[in-house]
């Protein structure tokens, strides 16, 4: 076990696949010599060759479009979005190929690609550097769709996605690079010291599809995924109440029995992301909650999320969710 | 290069229009490209510069008689040449037949390759058996090159219960592994930047694998073209990338395609050599594709090509081309007929006669019946057998997730 | 008031528009010349001239960026993207830029864009020719979203779509073009003598939204928008249950005080769309429902929607809601 | 034109380099192009093919001595020239003293002109005052031309109380609609394919209007750059189609932009007009913009223009040029600066001395420490005021929806 944070974690994760695996392939928008503008494939080039891990022209819809042909061709490219707001020029390549492929052929063909892309606010981004849009690939059958939360989980959910023989889209949360946000930006730890910031150098995975109780209580059942679960669990603590916190990890598929089990319990549940709430994730959990648990249900299931606006630059901790609007959410919930 | 018409006046810009409509008398600018005149450049050693009058011109070999000449003649063998008429007449009429059964409803829809039959055969006969093709809908018969039984193909267009996919797409949406022949998908252009990192891929893994892929002059609007075109003259992989300019996007002309005239000389700022070509000359087609192909087994990287050719029928069964270009426009097409073209070269060579060519049809024509009516007992789409609807659960994930597996007990099919 | 179906309609709604503002252009691909490989545009080259309909390059993302630049510049462009399934070529243009000029520039520019697409399945279009991305849509905030279900709403929703001053995505229910869909592909009524199919010529609108309630009942809500309206109502007769049935038409924003009256008057809610489940816009409904009318609920909401797969050619009727999975939904609503 | 280096080995495709990196000794090919050596084409009837050795060449008026020459000289008045100086040097000071600031954190995030100071300004100038101006985050110059008061500019920047799009995006993502300035957007190239549309509009309504847009060599990668080019291919707008290729995107040197060596040279199979010019000659960007603005005016189009230059500085603040590229690279650019070679042709000319330049630095260093120590009297970003919370929820629709007032009220600020 080393200490790491999520970037070390994350390259960590490349570094074993590229060593173990000579199909893995590693490109992107400054990935290649200069290793990433977020560092995550800091060194990979030097280490392991410029036809392993490289630069590509500035086109998101181009990049996907090789790693679509890559994977067919028997690869397992792994593609870099530099920011998930830069995903749209990739959308159809994405949505309309990679996703129906398998099903399109009969089986003949399929492509592994995996897609990581820093996600989410915090950090200063504006409107264009903060957009969390898992949501946009939840709809589209064919894609698997993982929001990973911390050193460890990065590390063994990104192992799994490239190992994946379906495409999978990767979200980091890039305000969580070098430490958990527990909502406070004038007190920012570093993953110094978290119990999930202990991370093996070797391959380990975390199965695609399982989520992570990472707090157990018995009042409310609080669903989160990326950056948002360090949130959610200082809004549990501020609030007082014996909660169950699920880290989703994986969305597409999501945990269904780790949800259902939970809020069967507690009979409470609250949802927090970060993106806008209307067709957020959020509304999926939600009614998938209410349709499997709705004789469980002792009060209305909430949800906190970012607004229906577009990602706010000097206002930024005004837009995303706060501790005390969680705490406030799972206090409603026991009102009745 | 032309395409400089003076410009808007400033009560408004520039629309362009076709050539001819519906009631005008159909017209094309005569050619002026004489076939043979082009130099064959090494293709070991060729720079996109030394590609700049093959770009601008027209390669051709066969001219209106029938004669081949030139540096580009493939020199084909006798039995070659049978075997290229052959496919592009079984390709024909299995088309013909098809559209007849789409009458009828035992398709939802159709697509012909009419009037460009020998792109598809011409440059597969050219390739290697296991290089890639990325085609679009227009290029089907590169299968019947790649020996794909016709029944199958069938199948595959009648939905019914033995097509390779299951009744998931339209008809003409082939899939077929074997024959390295990708699945081709609605969305136009996609096919096109795909295919630079399939090649790319059997670079990095070293193999002597070419691919090729094709999109038409109206897709060649889409982001796609520029990627393919781009990413490909930074990492030079073994691709051949052709652009098939056959006039028309359904009822949008090449005119809306491109201010320019011509759209082989856009990969030379690339650094990319590319090609002008003849689409229905058989066997310039097959030598730019032979050349494409030592480029690529010589590491030299990619090939552009626009193989310059007309859409003689409607677009698919769903469309009526007379309402938007004169009916009779294709007859004025300076390229003439791909068919004619190959035959009247035998028939000149002696290697040919209308007799053996009308037995050909007929035996084609036979074995076209023969398919179909075998493809038909294994059901079609107006009266099913269909796959099952437990196949639309089946393959979106490698295996079947909880909720795809609930959704599949709540259609309890 | 002449009998039209829902391709006239559109037409008139445009050569209305056409007509009373010169600022009104219409284009895309096959529109001009052909007028459209729906007829939606036919004839209004030919009387507008080719300055004011005309096609363009077949590339969704340069139609959608000029459409873009043109409604920043004064005028009203109303763009068609020939099947919703090729809107994502598009789709950075419109949720990167349309979505969030006006924001973004504090208010100092906005575009008016118009999007027109045939969207839904039923026409055996397989894959590529099938899809009903409107969830795709409903996420992001600056957008607008229609989903019309009739030649009466189609016209008056389109004009109210043009003349709004947001960007509008509108969805047209290709399968509906001829006449409703009630389901059953052997019996294919066209509009003739249906009561929506009579359209004033002249100009008028139905605004944004607002819903359309149009049965009445009082044991379940049904909601529903575009071909499933058709397909609910006969859901709702085979059920033999009193329904109110609502067709949604705007999904963003969406008819708050009719949907929550009407479900808190029934007390049971099944939601109806042909998109897949996962994140489609039935899980915004319902999770928004539950919030709003939680203790009036007498049983779970259902959503009765496309699977999460992707859309099949020749099984096509085993993938689009029946009238019977709706009537069984509804009658489900019922047992507690 | 080059690019055409043997390609790639069979064990695996090419992947370019850049041509020097830390540790190496920076190095740029000696420039062949000559000062004054190309004609002038008459912007009335120019067609593409007669732009081709502009296209292949390099527009330059000013010699590295400072001696104007040739047919593209715009012949300025010294006034004019004067203006010049002064607005380049304005911006580099206030880059300065931005980039200060934002080490302080009284800005997020900045993004500098420096090197490139020729291009917002110069052709800025050569437009006519209602020209529309799409720019990339590297021509915020364009507002000083405009007449926007710096204190605006700063506040934006800061993200204060007064910033004119109300905190809503990054620093440097300027909008100004009183100088046709759009609203800088982050995704690159979008605005590139959307300025052509800004031009059919003007177009439409008749307005003798023009619509200048910027991209980078690296987003001219993306669709969007396709997209414009072909639009205004076909609908010939009047739109001046700006490539600016200063070498590197963010760490990505040219060498991935494209295989090609030249940008140019790509819009003429289009049918476009194109020129090539040096981006560190001021004189030289006035007339190719003011010769393409000519042919605007006369209804003939779009022109396309690839500017050569050197990203001086680091990408933004948060990059370390030092890791990707020698720290000394900018010193061996062919083209030399901007600002000092204007200032030498005026030395030269006798209009200009050291002490003026003094001075006039010292005036601006003086104007934007005026206008710094105005602006944060509104507040910034580190400490606010900042925006009320409410404009979160304003302006995302003409009127505010009830689902947005409902979670303003939520937000209770
Ligand atoms: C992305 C996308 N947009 C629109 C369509 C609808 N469409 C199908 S074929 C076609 C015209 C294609 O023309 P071209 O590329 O010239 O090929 P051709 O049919 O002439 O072979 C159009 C617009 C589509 N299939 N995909
Ligand atoms: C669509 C998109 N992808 C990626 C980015 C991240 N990014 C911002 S600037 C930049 C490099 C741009 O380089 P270039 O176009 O050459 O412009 P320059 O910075 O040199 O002026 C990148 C990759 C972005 N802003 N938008
Ligand atoms: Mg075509
Ligand atoms: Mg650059």
């Amino acid at each position: 076990m080393t200490e790491m944070n999520m970037i070390q974690s994350l390259n960590s994760a490349l570094d074993n696949l590229l060593e173990s695996d000579p199909n893995v392939l590693i490109f992107g928008e400054d990935v290649g010599y200069f290793g990433g503008v977020f560092r995550v494939t800091d060194g990979l080039q030097e280490k392991h060759g410029a036809k392993r891990v490289f630069d590509t022209p500035l086109a998101e819809g181009g990049i996907a479009a090789i790693a679509f042909g890559m994977g067919l061709n028997g690869l397992r490219p792994v593609m870099e979005i530099q920011f998930a707001d830069y995903i749209f020029p990739a959308y159809d390549q994405i949505v309309n190929e990679m996703a129906k492929l398998r099903h399109r052929s009969g089986g003949e063909f399929s492509t592994p690609v995996t897609i990581r892309t820093p996600a989410g606010g915090g950090i200063k981004g504006g409107h264009h550097h903060s957009q969390s849009p898992e949501s946009q690939f939840t709809h589209t059958p064919g894609i698997k769709v993982v929001y990973c939360s911390n050193p460890y989980s990065a590390k063994g959910l990104l192992i799994s996605a490239i190992e994946c023989n379906d495409p999978v889209v990767f979200f980091e949360p890039k305000r969580c690079y070098r430490g958990p946000f527990y909502g406070d930006p004038h007190n920012v730890p570093t993953w110094k010291g978290h119990e999930y910031s202990d991370v093996p150098e070797e391959h380990y995975t975390i199965p695609l599809g399982e989520a992570n109780l990472t707090m157990e209580g018995d009042k409310c059942t609080v669903i989160a995924w990326g950056a948002m679960v360090h949130v959610a669990e200082q809004g549990i603590k501020d609030s007082g109440i014996s909660c169950d916190l699920i880290d989703l990890q994986s969305l597409v598929p999501w945990d269904r029995d780790a949800v259902v089990n939970s809020v069967k319990k507690t009979g409470r549940c609250v949802i927090v992301h970060e993106a806008p709430k209307t067709s957020g994730f959020g509304a999926e959990m939600s009614a998938s909650v209410q349709e499997r648990c709705f004789y469980h249900l002792e009060s209305p299931i909430e949800r906190v999320t970012g607004w229906d606006t577009p990602f706010p630059h000097s206002t930024e901790w005004d837009y995303l969710p706060s501790p005390q609007r969680i705490a406030e959410a799972i206090k409603r919930t026991q009102e009745d | 290069m032309t395409g400089d018409e003076p410009g808007c006046d400033l009560d408004g810009f520039t629309v362009p229009d076709a050539p001819s409509r519906p009631g005008e008398e159909a017209h094309f600018e005569p050619w002026t490209y004489t076939p043979g005149d082009l130099s064959q450049p090494d293709p070991k050693t060729c720079t996109s510069e030394d590609t700049t009058d093959h770009a601008e011109g027209l390669i051709r070999v066969l001219d209106d008689e029938g004669v081949a000449s030139g540096a580009w003649n493939p020199n084909l063998s006798v039995d070659e040449l049978h075997l290229g008429l052959e496919q592009m007449c079984r390709l024909r009429i299995f088309d013909d037949r098809m559209m007849k059964m789409q009458r009828t409803g035992k398709l939802s829809f159709y697509m012909r390759s009419l009037g460009e039959e020998a792109i598809a055969i011409s440059q597969t006969m050219a390739l290697q058996d296991h290089d890639w093709l990325f085609p679009t809908y227009r290029q089907p018969g590169c299968q019947f090159v790649r020996g794909r039984s016709m029944v199958s193909m069938i199948n595959h267009c009648i939905g019914n219960v033995e097509d390779n996919v299951k009744g998931r797409q339209m008809p003409v949406h082939y899939t077929y592994k074997d024959g390295y022949y990708i699945s081709v998908s609605s969305p136009v252009g996609t096919q096109f930047s795909q295919a630079v990192g399939v090649a790319m891929a059997s670079a990095y893994k070293g193999e002597d694998q070419a691919t090729i892929t094709w999109i038409g002059d109206g897709a060649s609007a889409e982001g796609d073209y520029h990627y393919a075109v781009n990413f490909a003259s930074v990492f030079k992989p073994p691709v051949i990338l052709c652009v098939v300019n056959n006039q028309w996007a359904i009822s949008t002309h090449k005119n809306f395609a491109s201010g320019g005239e011509n759209f082989a000389t856009r990969a030379l700022p690339y650094g990319i050599p590319s090609l002008r070509v003849d689409g229905n000359d058989f066997l310039a087609l097959y030598s730019v594709t032979q050349w494409a192909r030592e480029r690529a087994s010589a590491g030299m990287g990619a090939t552009h090509i626009e193989i310059l050719t007309y859409r003689t029928g409607a677009h698919s069964s769903s469309d009526d081309a007379s309402r938007y270009r004169p009916a009779d426009e294709h007859d004025y097409w300076p390229g003439g007929d791909p068919i004619d073209r190959l035959k009247n070269h035998l028939i000149l060579n002696g290697d040919w006669s209308e007799e053996q060519h009308s037995e050909l049809e007929q035996r084609l024509d036979e074995e076209v019946v023969a398919a179909y009516k075998e493809a038909v007992t294994h059901g079609d789409l107006a009266n099913g057998p269909w796959p099952p609807a437990s196949t639309i659960f089946t393959e979106v994930y490698e295996e079947v997730p909880w909720h795809i597996q609930e959704q599949r007990e709540e259609l309890g099919k």
